[in-house]
């Protein structure tokens, strides 16, 4: 007597398709676009790797379908959407205040860059006046957010090359800091700290007391921690001349910040375009032209010795008064609109913000860098290794949490 | 029936055990004697006829036995070591120190669910970690880990340990391929390339080795380097040393040429899509591939069993316990009990905060040490092999502590630089060790026949 | 405020213009029609007098009469940014020319564009959806955008197979998926 | 890059050998905590005044600043109205969607609603309807609630809620900013009364401090009777 076992509704091999266990990455869709078309037709030899979503390296949930030849990565396809919140939407549909909170873990890894840009623009629309206090306050926090970035940075760029020591040590430096802001805004990591005409809080003792014990020995530490691989030929070799663009495609991409600076271009909105006391500040804006890996990394570095010049002169030039502009507690700014746009440790981070006299954003748009820069990937890829990707990519050093937004 | 029944339930449990144990062992007792009486003989002959077979078997019993804690030691190094580097502290809640994580992280592989993707060459897919590991397991018979104390004493050991060296990589391509996952056969092919081109120069470095001692007897080549810390080869071949222990990293797939697992870029390469035993059969292959390394590199180059200097005073320890007769059983027994009360008492009169049994408890401890520790010495002392294998284990050691060094601080090189330096930087710096090893080997003959085999 | 940069955006783009240029705090604004994108757009690149190298932004925006494409432009003749935006697009069928020949990097932010208002950018050759799944069918930013009713019409329903418990009670025959009966087990 | 090949890797190696013996900075966690900073926001609580009530107003500030909306209302307050029911997370996720729905325009079942005091709502309904159910009318609808009840009742602002789509927070908000909308009806402040009435006469820590500094009084009389 022989019974046949027959899958029941809630077998999950029901489901499944019958080339079990296999994922193509060719949507089983007819090409949309001409260069979906060209992307997803394979040469001779070719093959399609999906790297991602859950990929050790990929900073986040993205997903990059490679198309390689052995180890050569012919062309590159990054699918996005996999951390899509839907903050602009979201934001629209709180009012003004809510919004600092909304945009606040777009880019997790700097924060206060994404209040910042958010509530400039809402400035401009209440047309506030800041007290310089308040700026001061908001610069020094800003900078030591970009310090504690870029630490991440150079750890994580080390780890996607295979060192497993640095980004340890700059955790270190970063928990530092975070710990330091912790103190003085009351969150790790989503500060929430900049309001609409001011900051949430004063400077206090706690956070004083702590960021005199960093900056004292600040500079030598992360000598030391860079010292182990700036020097170092396996990781210099791996970095020179990868991933090269020069200025005029730079531009024509779109690109800011550090790695716009690396192939040679003053361009920081610091200068460029000045917000808030950063005119009364001395710094250098750091630049190299080589463009390529190396030189966004050391740029980066440069840039937080910069920072640090910064912060010491905050600490100096720190007025006194209030933290706080005087406002209405419910903002119904005139109907207009507003772009401002800040220097986040990635780049020009832009929020672009209409009114129609309601006390809710009609429309929020925000500009992220990573998202700009992550475009490039499949550019400067040509002809390079498979585990060139990472190099490069973690050299653009996207945020995926700002990219998908 | 029922009187059995009811005098057994009336038994309590104690009773219950007793009363089955002790028959079935006072029948198992008569049975063995009866069987030795019949068969001892017969057997005893079989072996003595045997016996080298016999000794292979269990010099390859003992070898594969000692693969388990050697793992464990080195993960546990490895764990620590890298997290001392982090500013961590590593693994510190199992056992002292968290010695104990690495065995709980077998028993926790062991424990996982064995998963055979669908799609997957299943018999492929098996065979692939047990190829792996023996490979690496057989490599080990020809070390010498002492005097007298090498698993199977070859005159072609050195070939030998190439060759089965060289047979890994069949296993880490059977898994690449039979895994049915890109990142896999990526994988595979990868440790392919490089393990077949890091064993040209890894074997060229060693002929300079070769042409000293004049053998590829690995006994040979130690027994050689005996004497002083100059007279170990790395002084004679300090190039064919870094060549060789370059290319041995690769060989073992270690930072910075741990391009077939590379966890950022092919997820974990070959082992990709391995869980359970079969995974952890590939991660004890690549803790003991590291012994190996490091047992190989101190074997050829830096002495062996040989201590770095002869002892300047030999002590010639005679002891003959037998002739105590039964005063033995009285030493032994008494001995731990004086030590254990000579050292607490210090202890217990130094302060009044310490109790007697503290003091004794403490006295206990350090009698233990101590008889443990005069045992040693006595072995050492005593006994060439004990000292021979303490040796070793210490250079082995240092050289895999080495490893764990680089593993913390490199970070990984690309495989066209990989493949370039292989072929076109150690090749020729091997080729040019040989050439001028000759050289001083023609030279040297010339100027004094005696000096060299 | 840049005074003279009206001046001089008015003498150059003065017959192209839909109403005047705006100047409030540190931005400039102007308007033009989308058939005027790709002449302005170029003059502004190319004219030594202008040099709007950099590309700030790129968006949509729902008036909910009307859409609109909005370009930020930075340069360093003007402290000010220059906002330009394209009116009067048609909600049925709003089409602007893409600025993918001046800057490739708008690529992707017209992409963005396209994905969450539909604007579709002429030239593009890469115009598909990048944040939303590609079976969807609608645009979540518009202003006539509705969550419940939208998301749902979407073929997939914004729930995937593998992760539905069990068929929402009034789901209507035809819209369940079934695997085919080719690609079923064969032991049915 | 230096001259001498390998000299950086023998560098990096140095500084993770001194590296290897210096101090580590991990804590562990279980057995030694890390200091909370003084500002440190993470944990939700519910604060109370010397007299041991609640210093919540419940003015729905914090519900309405919220931006997962994780905070809720519900209860008796201190002045006899509600007090707040800082929900439990495994509900969170729930509350969101409930607060989707609700910014989406559709009725949401409200569990809560059956909790107050009913109140015909016929009345309501028709003021929505002449007002369009419009959100931006509030200020007219609640102004026209007034009117036909006398005060603003719970019920009547929770159908408000639910059927204009309005978040109720906001509702509350807006009715509580102006002066001339309440919450009881005119004539009647028992419940206030019973409230303040049962709160003892003094803070007793106030008074117990007071005592044992040998004051007199505490603070003398600041804070009597209200």
């Amino acid at each position: 007597m022989t019974t046949t076992r027959r899958p029941s509704a809630d077998d999950p091999r029901v489901m499944l398709d019958q080339e079990l266990g296999v994922f193509e990455p060719v949507p089983p869709y007819p090409p949309r676009t001409e260069r979906e078309a060209e992307f997803y037709t394979l040469g001779d030899g070719e093959m399609f790797i999906n790297m991602g979503p859950q990929h050790p390296s990929t900073h986040g949930v993205l997903r990059v379908v490679l198309k390689i030849d052995g180890e050569n990565v012919v062309d590159l396809d990054p699918v996005l959407g996999y951390l899509h919140r839907g903050v602009e939407k979201l934001c629209e549909n709180a009012d003004y205040h809510q919004c600092i909170s909304q945009v606040d873990p777009l880019e997790y890894v700097s924060s206060l860059f994404n209040e910042w840009g958010a509530v400039l623009s809402f400035e401009k629309l209440l047309d506030v006046q800041v007290p310089r206090r308040a700026e001061y306050i908001r610069v020094l926090s800003a900078e030591l957010n970009r310090v504690a970035s870029h630490a991440l940075f150079m750890g994580w760029m080390a780890l996607d090359l295979g060192g497993l020591t640095p980004i340890l040590w700059s955790f270190i430096e970063r928990d530092e800091i975070v710990e330091m802001l912790a103190s003085l805004t009351g969150q790790r990591m989503l500060f929430n700290y900049f309001r609409i005409g001011g900051v949430n809080g004063d400077l206090n003792h706690d956070f004083m007391s702590r960021l005199g014990n960093w900056m004292s020995r600040a500079t030598e530490q992360i000598e030391a921690n860079t010292g182990l691989l700036n020097e170092n030929e396996i990781f210099v070799r791996r970095m020179r001349g990868l991933g090269t663009i020069d200025t005029p495609t730079a531009l024509r991409m779109c690109f800011t910040g550090p790695n716009l600076r690396a192939t040679g271009v003053p361009f920081d909105i610091r200068r460029a375009h000045p917000y808030s006391v950063y005119p009364e500040l001395d710094f250098d804006i750091p630049t190299r032209d080589e463009g390529d890996c190396l030189a966004r990394y050391l740029l980066r570095v440069d840039e937080v010795k910069q920072s640090l010049r910064i912060i010491d002169q905050c600490l100096h030039q720190m007025p006194d008064g209030p933290i706080m502009a005087k406002l209405p507690r419910l903002l119904r700014p005139r109907p207009g609109r507003a772009y401002s746009a800040v220097e986040g440790p990635r780049g020009q981070y832009a929020t672009y913000v209409m009114s129609d006299g309601t006390d809710q954003p009609y429309r929020m748009r925000i500009h992220d860098p990573s998202f700009i820069h992550l475009q490039s990937v499949g550019l400067l890829m040509e002809g390079n290794l498979i585990a060139d990707t990472m190099a490069i990519m973690a050299s653009l050093d996207p945020i995926m949490g700002g990219v998908d937004k | 029936m029922t009187a059995i029944s009811r005098s057994w339930n009336r038994l309590t449990l104690p009773g219950k055990v007793i009363f089955t144990v002790v028959p079935a062992l006072v029948v198992l007792t008569i049975g063995l004697v009866v069987a030795i009486a019949i068969l001892g003989g017969p057997a005893l002959d079989l072996v003595v006829a045997n016996l080298p077979i016999v000794r292979f078997v269990v010099a390859a019993t003992a070898i594969l036995l000692m693969t388990i804690p050697t793992a464990f030691l080195i993960i546990y190094m490895e764990m620590k070591g890298i997290a001392l580097m982090n500013l961590r502290i590593g693994p510190d809640r199992v056992g002292p120190f968290g010695s104990l994580l690495s065995v709980v992280h077998g028993l926790k592989v062991l424990m996982k669910e064995d998963f055979t993707p669908t799609g997957a060459d299943s018999v492929v897919f098996t065979w692939a970690p047990v190829v792996v590991y023996l490979a690496s397991v057989m490599t080990l018979l020809v070390i010498p880990f002492g005097p007298g104390l090498v698993g199977q004493h070859f005159q072609l050991g050195l070939l030998y340990f190439f060759a089965i060296s060289g047979l890994s990589v069949v296993g880490l391509l059977m898994a690449g391929w039979a895994s049915f996952n890109k990142y896999s056969l990526l994988g595979g092919l990868r440790s392919a390339a490089q393990v077949i081109s890091y064993e040209i120069p890894l074997v060229l470095s060693v002929v300079g080795v070769i042409m000293l001692a004049g053998t590829m007897d690995l006994v040979v080549i130690v027994e050689n380097q005996a004497g002083w810390f100059t007279d170990w080869y790395i002084w004679q071949q300090p190039l064919g040393a870094l060549i060789f222990f370059i290319a041995a990293t690769a060989e073992a797939n270690r930072t910075p040429f741990d391009l077939t697992e590379a966890d950022s870029e092919i997820v974990a390469g070959f082992a990709t899509e391995y869980s359970g035993m079969r995974f952890g059969f590939f991660f004890f292959a690549e803790y003991v591939n590291v012994f190996i390394i490091s047992a190989l590199t101190v074997t050829l180059f830096f002495g062996g069993w040989n201590a770095p200097f002869p002892w300047p005073w030999p002590i010639t320890l005679d002891l003959d316990p037998g002739s105590l007769g039964i005063g033995l059983l009285f030493v032994v027994a008494l001995v731990p009990l004086a030590l254990t009360l000579i050292l607490a008492t210090p202890f217990w009169l130094v302060s009044s905060r310490i109790k007697g049994w503290q003091a004794l408890v403490i006295g206990f401890v350090l009698a233990n040490l101590f008889l443990v520790g005069a045992v040693a010495a006595a072995g050492y002392i005593g006994f060439d092999w004990v000292a021979g294998l303490a040796w070793f284990m210490l250079k082995a050691y240092v050289f895999v502590f080495i490893f764990v060094w680089m593993r913390g601080t490199l970070p990984r090189v690309r495989i066209d630089q990989l493949m370039n330096f292989a072929w076109k930087w150690l090749m020729e710096l091997a080729f040019l060790n040989i050439f001028i090893t000759a050289g001083a080997i023609i030279l040297i003959k010339y100027l004094n026949p005696e000096a060299l085999p | 405020m840049d005074r003279r940069f009206k001046a001089r955006l008015d003498a150059r783009f003065g017959e192209v213009l839909r109403g005047p240029i705006r100047q409030r705090h540190d931005e400039t604004e102007m308007r033009i029609g989308p058939g005027d994108v790709v002449p302005v757009m170029t003059a502004l690149h190319d004219d030594p007098a202008f040099r709007f190298e950099f590309l700030a932004d790129l968006c949509g925006v729902d008036t909910g009469d009307v859409m609109q494409a909005v370009y930020h432009l930075w340069s360093d003749v003007t402290p000010d940014w220059l906002r330009i935006i394209v009116d009067g697009l048609s909600r049925d069928d709003p089409r602007v020319p893409s600025l993918t020949f001046l800057w490739k990097g708008a690529e992707w932010m017209e992409r963005e564009a396209y994905d969450m208002f539909g604007i579709i950018f002429e030239g593009n050759r890469d115009l598909r959806r990048i944040y939303m799944p590609p079976d969807y069918t609608s645009f979540p930013l518009r202003k006539d955008f509705h969550l419940p009713d939208d998301a749902a019409r979407s073929p997939g329903g914004g729930v995937r197979h593998m992760e539905q418990a069990h068929l929402p009670t009034d789901t209507p025959a035809a819209a369940i998926r079934r695997t085919p009966a080719s690609r079923q087990l064969p032991s049915r | 890059m230096s001259f001498v090949p390998g000299l950086g890797i023998v560098k990096g190696m140095a500084i993770t050998l001194r590296r290897f013996f210096e101090p580590k900075v991990t804590i562990k966690y279980p057995e030694e905590s890390p200091d909370v900073a003084p500002r440190f926001r993470g944990r939700l609580q519910l604060l109370y005044d010397e007299w041991g009530t609640l210093k919540c107003e419940t003015c729905f500030q914090c519900a309405q600043a919220c931006p997962i909306e994780c905070i809720d209302m519900g209860g008796i307050d201190t002045r006899g109205r509600y007090h707040v029911h800082w929900g439990p997370p495994e509900t969170y996720g729930e509350r969101r969607e409930e607060s989707a729905l609700r910014r989406s325009g559709r009725p949401v079942p409200d569990r809560a609603f059956h909790h107050f005091q009913p109140v015909d709502l016929g009345a309501v309904d028709t003021i929505l309807d002449e007002h369009d159910h419009d959100p931006k009318r509030m200020l007219e609808i609640l102004e026209a609630t007034q009117s036909a009840y006398g005060y603003l009742p719970v019920a009547a602002l929770k159908q408000i809620s639910q059927k204009t789509g309005a978040w109720y927070a906001m509702i509350y908000g807006t009715a509580s900013y102006y002066g001339h909308l309440r919450f009881e009806p005119a004539e009647d402040a028992a419940q206030a009364t019973a409230v303040a009435a049962a709160r003892p006469p003094d803070a007793s820590y106030v008074t117990a401090l007071g005592a044992a500094l040998g004051g007199a009084n505490g603070r003398p009389g600041a804070r009597g009777r209200s």
